[in-house]
């Protein structure tokens, strides 16, 4: 086992797919002399050609439309978004195309690709370099949204969709890239989209988060187990599909469950997993579910305080999930 | 400036399409084909207009453009990434009489889309024919990456794009030619240009005369080409798959033609087209027009032109009797292929 | 009070702020001539003109973008997209740009416009003139969304849109056009956006939806009622600012609720209205919520037993809500 | 094909602001502009490497395609859609260094966003300053759009949009460079072409040596003018503009320049770009050159270039200081201004 932040594990993930698929190469802006952004791609370009890791021309719907062709004829791609607020020029070729290619085709053509994009807030990056975007995605037929939040999770998620035959979405919290630190078991260590993992047990309420916010939930289980409340921590991992069973598991078990996520609260994942629970857990409830996300605010200004103000905290978190304890 | 057209397009005489290396029976192909594509859309209309099918959308008078530039390539190696209205490029690639009429039907055996999308959104695999969808423009890019992805591996594959000149608004078309441009793709880039976006017309479209116009600033040719005079069509084209074949990258083909019908069985054209204009063009009809030619360059004969009549009357009349007939989907499909199983 | 269909009160109601207002004008694809592929602008460009009534190139993105700078410059557009399922390619304009550009420029602008298009299935349009696209930009601050099911609240809540100093994104259920005829008020007759409507009162259970599940819902009740089952249909209207009082007023007076939408199910507005009741009526609720959704597949095939099978039914909705007045 | 830059530009000399029509003072103006442009951004990247501020992003090298245009408009009429280089658009469109300095530090006051949004995203109603988000492109539709308006009511105004030339990749330029074509608005497409998107070249962006000549398959005029030549660029830009008034339609002016700083402070452009290509192009800073045109000219004395240097030294000290004490927005700024109230 290595130790590895989460932007290492990614980048080794792209490296050893590389490596072992002649068929995978890499297509974003800046991913080449650069490195990418974030050096998410740092030294690939060098050691693979401008074959495999092409820096595109400065247009979104080209690169996901120019993998589309590309998996369409035998390839891999691992398409870069910049930011993921700036996958909005792409949701066209996304979602009309990407996604209902397998189905409207019955199935004779299917699109192994993989859109990588970094996401989320608390890094002084304004409106437009802070976006949450799983809900967005999540909510469209076709495509697999996955939200790592830890370096072994990023490294084997990222694996399985690479080899996974439909496009998959794959969300890197850019918080975490160089924050978060963790052990990556050696070889493959494949993790399976759609599975969700207890990343802490507990027997009094549960905390369903994804990303930076599965972090700031397992700080706010630790102050808890202080007042001697046991919470649990679901991590989704994967948005899309969803783990119903992992969910009403937990649900199930504690009988309280807080979601959080930095996403606009209307319409956003956890509504969807209050939905589910509801269906589903609604006599194993001890309370209403609840949520704890980021404002009907646009994500996020710059200004700190306001940004702070945006974000989850753990504080806030942890108010909710005392509020929730004693309910 | 674009080029206007290829040069023996423009001899006179009945010699034109051997001086293209067509054989005789390659020129009857040619119109058989257009032909074809011609009787299923007639029929198509015929079936619609009783009331036993919802929905037609046609390649009337776009047939020679369609099956001139498809004939330049190699359907074993080549891709085409078409639109809506080519049945001639698709009927060239593969697709049978029987194939167009499940997908008119959306039966269950349509090879396009199993009965979920509408005629017209053509696509098969096997057939080197990439699934488009509706979105107008999307499929260029695609075609850019089937390209790339071609260079990649050092394969000698084509791919020929086709949309309507209203379609080159969107976004997606200047992106993929710009892309294409930048690494020197194998990609024909074919406009129809049957001057009209449903009922918006050229003029509303855009400020030039000729799209083919747009290609200097992508960095590649683009070719003017009387889109009804089907072997024109196959000059250029020709010439554009040779240069894609050593590496000299896209082409981009504009094809000035007109849509014989309404837009679609939903729309009514007299909205906004005179019947004049319509019938000045029916009067360029490109398939009489080829035939006038076969017949002067002594190709065609009467039993000649009878036999393929028949030929292509039986074919319809079996593909509708089968098409007709044929299974619906199961509600149960309506869940099958969201995703693909395995390793895809 | 005239009797109008769906399409001729919007049609009378762009023509009636046409008039009233000459900074009011519509651009979109064969709006002009053509009037509308569904015949919505027929005869405006006659009686306005070409500067008024703009025949646009093909271009969604152009559309709204053109759109956004002329409400910038003292105008009031109506921009149609010809089918919700093109509005895809404007995604960028309409969320990275329209809705933030108050925001962003901390209020210094602000858009008055509207996005008109059809939407939804039931038509025969197969998969690219059959979708819904509510749940989507709803979840966008900054952007408001409606969905009128009558003439009267077409009319009403078009002329609001207009005046109103936000983007507004303005649904028209395409099946409804034609099919529902109803009243409409002489006068302007504005129908406030943000308000839902109680469209049958009722005591056991409440059915909430738009569009043209409203119409469904509504039957639904007229037989329920045989049943001796007396059910409330619950019309939102607006989708977004949604309408929380009215959605808790309806839960808490039957206790029994259920959503309707044909949109896909996961992370719908369904999901939305089960999380607000979750959070707020928790404990009036004598069965849990129940939603009956489009499935979570592409919508929606073109033959006709899939398109069926895709659409919530009067009988399907039916045999959902006898579950739920049975729980 | 794109004309190559003006005709007055061409002539050596001393006499060529005068021969565009601007007196010596107004002469000076522009230089004084170029130089508070330069002068607030060294101050930011002086502060950034402080700690004191998170984020610059620099106008650096471009001031004289910025200001030359820019200064070819009637403030009090004209709109500007501008980028995020483009502080000397802004500042001749009366933004002043306190503004930039607010926006820098993200106060409450800043009149662009009131502290939401990073520098560079520039936006006043009055000043008729479109705002501005990050998503490149997408701008040149809004100034369309204005135009649009404008051309409706019968107006004489014109809009100049700006852009990088990796942006011109973006389909909305495409479709805002279509648009205005057809409807002949009065929009100057301005592409400061400073050779790099970030760190992708212009060759791996284009497959053209000029995005000027993109204009040809629009229906309008393209210019390459040297962006590093203030003069040069106001005589094009003034012939479009010119161009614009009397209804003729859009025009596409491209300036060759060169940005001297890092993409902003988050890059490291020594990963991309030679140090001696830098060091290179910073020999033709546009700054200096224009010193030295203007000193030729006796325009410029060294009397009156440190009356100069000492007012702008005041204004950035003052508006330092001034910013970097005003308030933040508070917490509960966060919900306000989601949605416009009243009629709007
Ligand atoms: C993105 C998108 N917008 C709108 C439509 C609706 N639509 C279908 S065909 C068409 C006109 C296409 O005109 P053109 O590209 O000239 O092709 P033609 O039909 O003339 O062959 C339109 C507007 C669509 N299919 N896709
Ligand atoms: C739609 C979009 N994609 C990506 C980005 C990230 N980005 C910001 S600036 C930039 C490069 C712009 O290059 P160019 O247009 O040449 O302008 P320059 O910075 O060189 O002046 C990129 C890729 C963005 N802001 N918007
Ligand atoms: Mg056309
Ligand atoms: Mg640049």
């Amino acid at each position: 086992m290595a130790v590895r932040t989460v932007i290492e594990a990614i980048r080794e993930g792209m490296d050893e797919e590389l490596e072992r698929d002649p068929s995978v190469f890499i297509i974003g802006e800046d991913v080449g002399k650069r490195g990418g952004v974030f050096l998410a791609t740092d030294g690939l370009q060098k050691k693979y050609g401008e074959q495999r890791v092409i820096d595109s021309p400065l247009a979104e719907s080209l690169i996901v439309g120019v993998a589309i062709g590309a998996a369409v004829n035998g390839m891999r791609p691992i398409a870069e978004i910049q930011f993921a607020d700036f996958i909005a020029p792409a949701y066209n070729q996304i979602v009309e195309e990407a996604a209902r290619f397998c189905y409207r085709s019955g199935g004779d053509f299917n699109l192994p690709m993989v859109i990588r994009t970094p996401w989320g807030g608390g890094v002084h990056g304004a409106m437009y370099h802070s976006q949450s975007i799983e809900a967005t995605f999540a909510h469209i037929p076709g495509l697999k949204v996955v939200a790592p939040g830890t370096p072994a999770d990023a490294k084997g998620l990222l694996k399985a969709a690479v080899r996974d035959p439909n496009p998959v979405l794959f969300l890197e919290h850019k918080r975490t890239y160089r924050l978060v630190r963790g052990e990556v078991p050696a070889g493959d260590g494949v993790v399976p989209i759609g599975k969700a993992e207890v990343k802490r047990a507990g027997t009094d309420l549960s905390l369903i988060a994804y990303g930076l916010m599965l972090h700031h939930c397992l700080e706010v289980a630790e102050k808890l187990a202080a007042d001697g409340v046991s919470a649990e921590v679901l991590d989704l991992r994967t948005i899309k599909p969803i783990d119903e069973e992992a969910i009403l598991q937990t649900a199930r078990k504690t009988g309280k469950v807080l979601v959080v996520h930095e996403d606009n609260r209307f319409g956003g994942i956890a509504a969807e997993v209050m939905a589910i629970i509801m269906e589903r857990a609604f006599d194993a409830l001890d309370a209403p579910v609840m949520r704890m996300c980021g404002p009907d605010s646009p994500a996020m200004p710059f200004n700190q305080i306001l940004e702070a103000a945006f974000m989850p905290s753990v504080d806030r978190i942890l108010a909710r999930a005392r509020e929730l304890a004693a309910y | 400036m674009a080029l206007k057209t290829g040069e023996i397009a423009k001899q006179k005489g009945q010699e034109r399409h051997r001086a293209l290396g067509l054989s005789d029976d390659a020129a009857l192909k040619l119109y058989e084909v257009m032909r074809l594509a011609r009787a299923i859309d007639e029929r198509m209309w015929l079936i619609n207009r009783q009331g036993r099918a919802p929905f037609v959308i046609s390649c009337q008078g776009q047939e020679a453009a369609q099956v001139g530039s498809a004939a330049a390539l190699a359907p074993e190696r080549d891709w085409v990434v078409p639109y809506y209205r080519d049945a001639g490029v698709v009927l060239w690639f593969g697709m049978t009489a029987r194939d167009q009429m499940l997908s008119f039907f959306a039966r269950r055996e349509d090879p396009s889309s199993g009965g979920r999308q509408m005629p017209g959104h053509y696509g098969s695999r096997r057939r080197h024919i990439v699934t488009t969808g509706s979105p107008v423009g999307a499929q260029t890019l695609h075609a850019a990456g089937v390209a790339l992805a071609a260079k990649m591996r050092h394969e000698d594959t084509v791919v020929a794009t086709y949309f309507g000149e209203g379609s080159s608004s969107e976004g997606d078309v200047h992106e993929a030619m710009n892309f294409a441009g930048v690494h020197k793709l194998a990609v024909l880039f074919v406009c129809e240009n049957n001057g009209y976006a449903i009922s918006v017309p050229q003029s509303h479209q855009m400020a030039i005369k000729d799209l083919a116009d747009r290609a200097a600033g992508y960095g590649f040719p683009g070719v003017v080409v009387d889109g009804n005079d089907v072997l024109a069509v196959y000059e250029v084209s020709r010439e554009a798959v040779a240069r894609a074949r050593r590496g000299e990258g896209p082409t981009l083909i504009e094809a000035k033609t007109y849509r014989f019908t309404a837009h679609s069985s939903d729309d009514d054209d007299r909205r906004y087209r005179e019947a004049e204009e319509v019938a000045l063009w029916r009067q360029k009809d490109p398939i009489q027009r080829y035939a006038r030619y076969l017949r002067d360059a002594r190709v065609l004969s009467d039993s000649v032109e009878q036999e393929i009549t028949d030929r292509l009357t039986q074919q319809v009349d079996e593909a509708t009797e089968y098409a007709e007939q044929a299974p619906d989907p199961s509600p149960d499909d309506l869940g099958k292929f969201v995703y693909a199983e395995g390793q895809g």
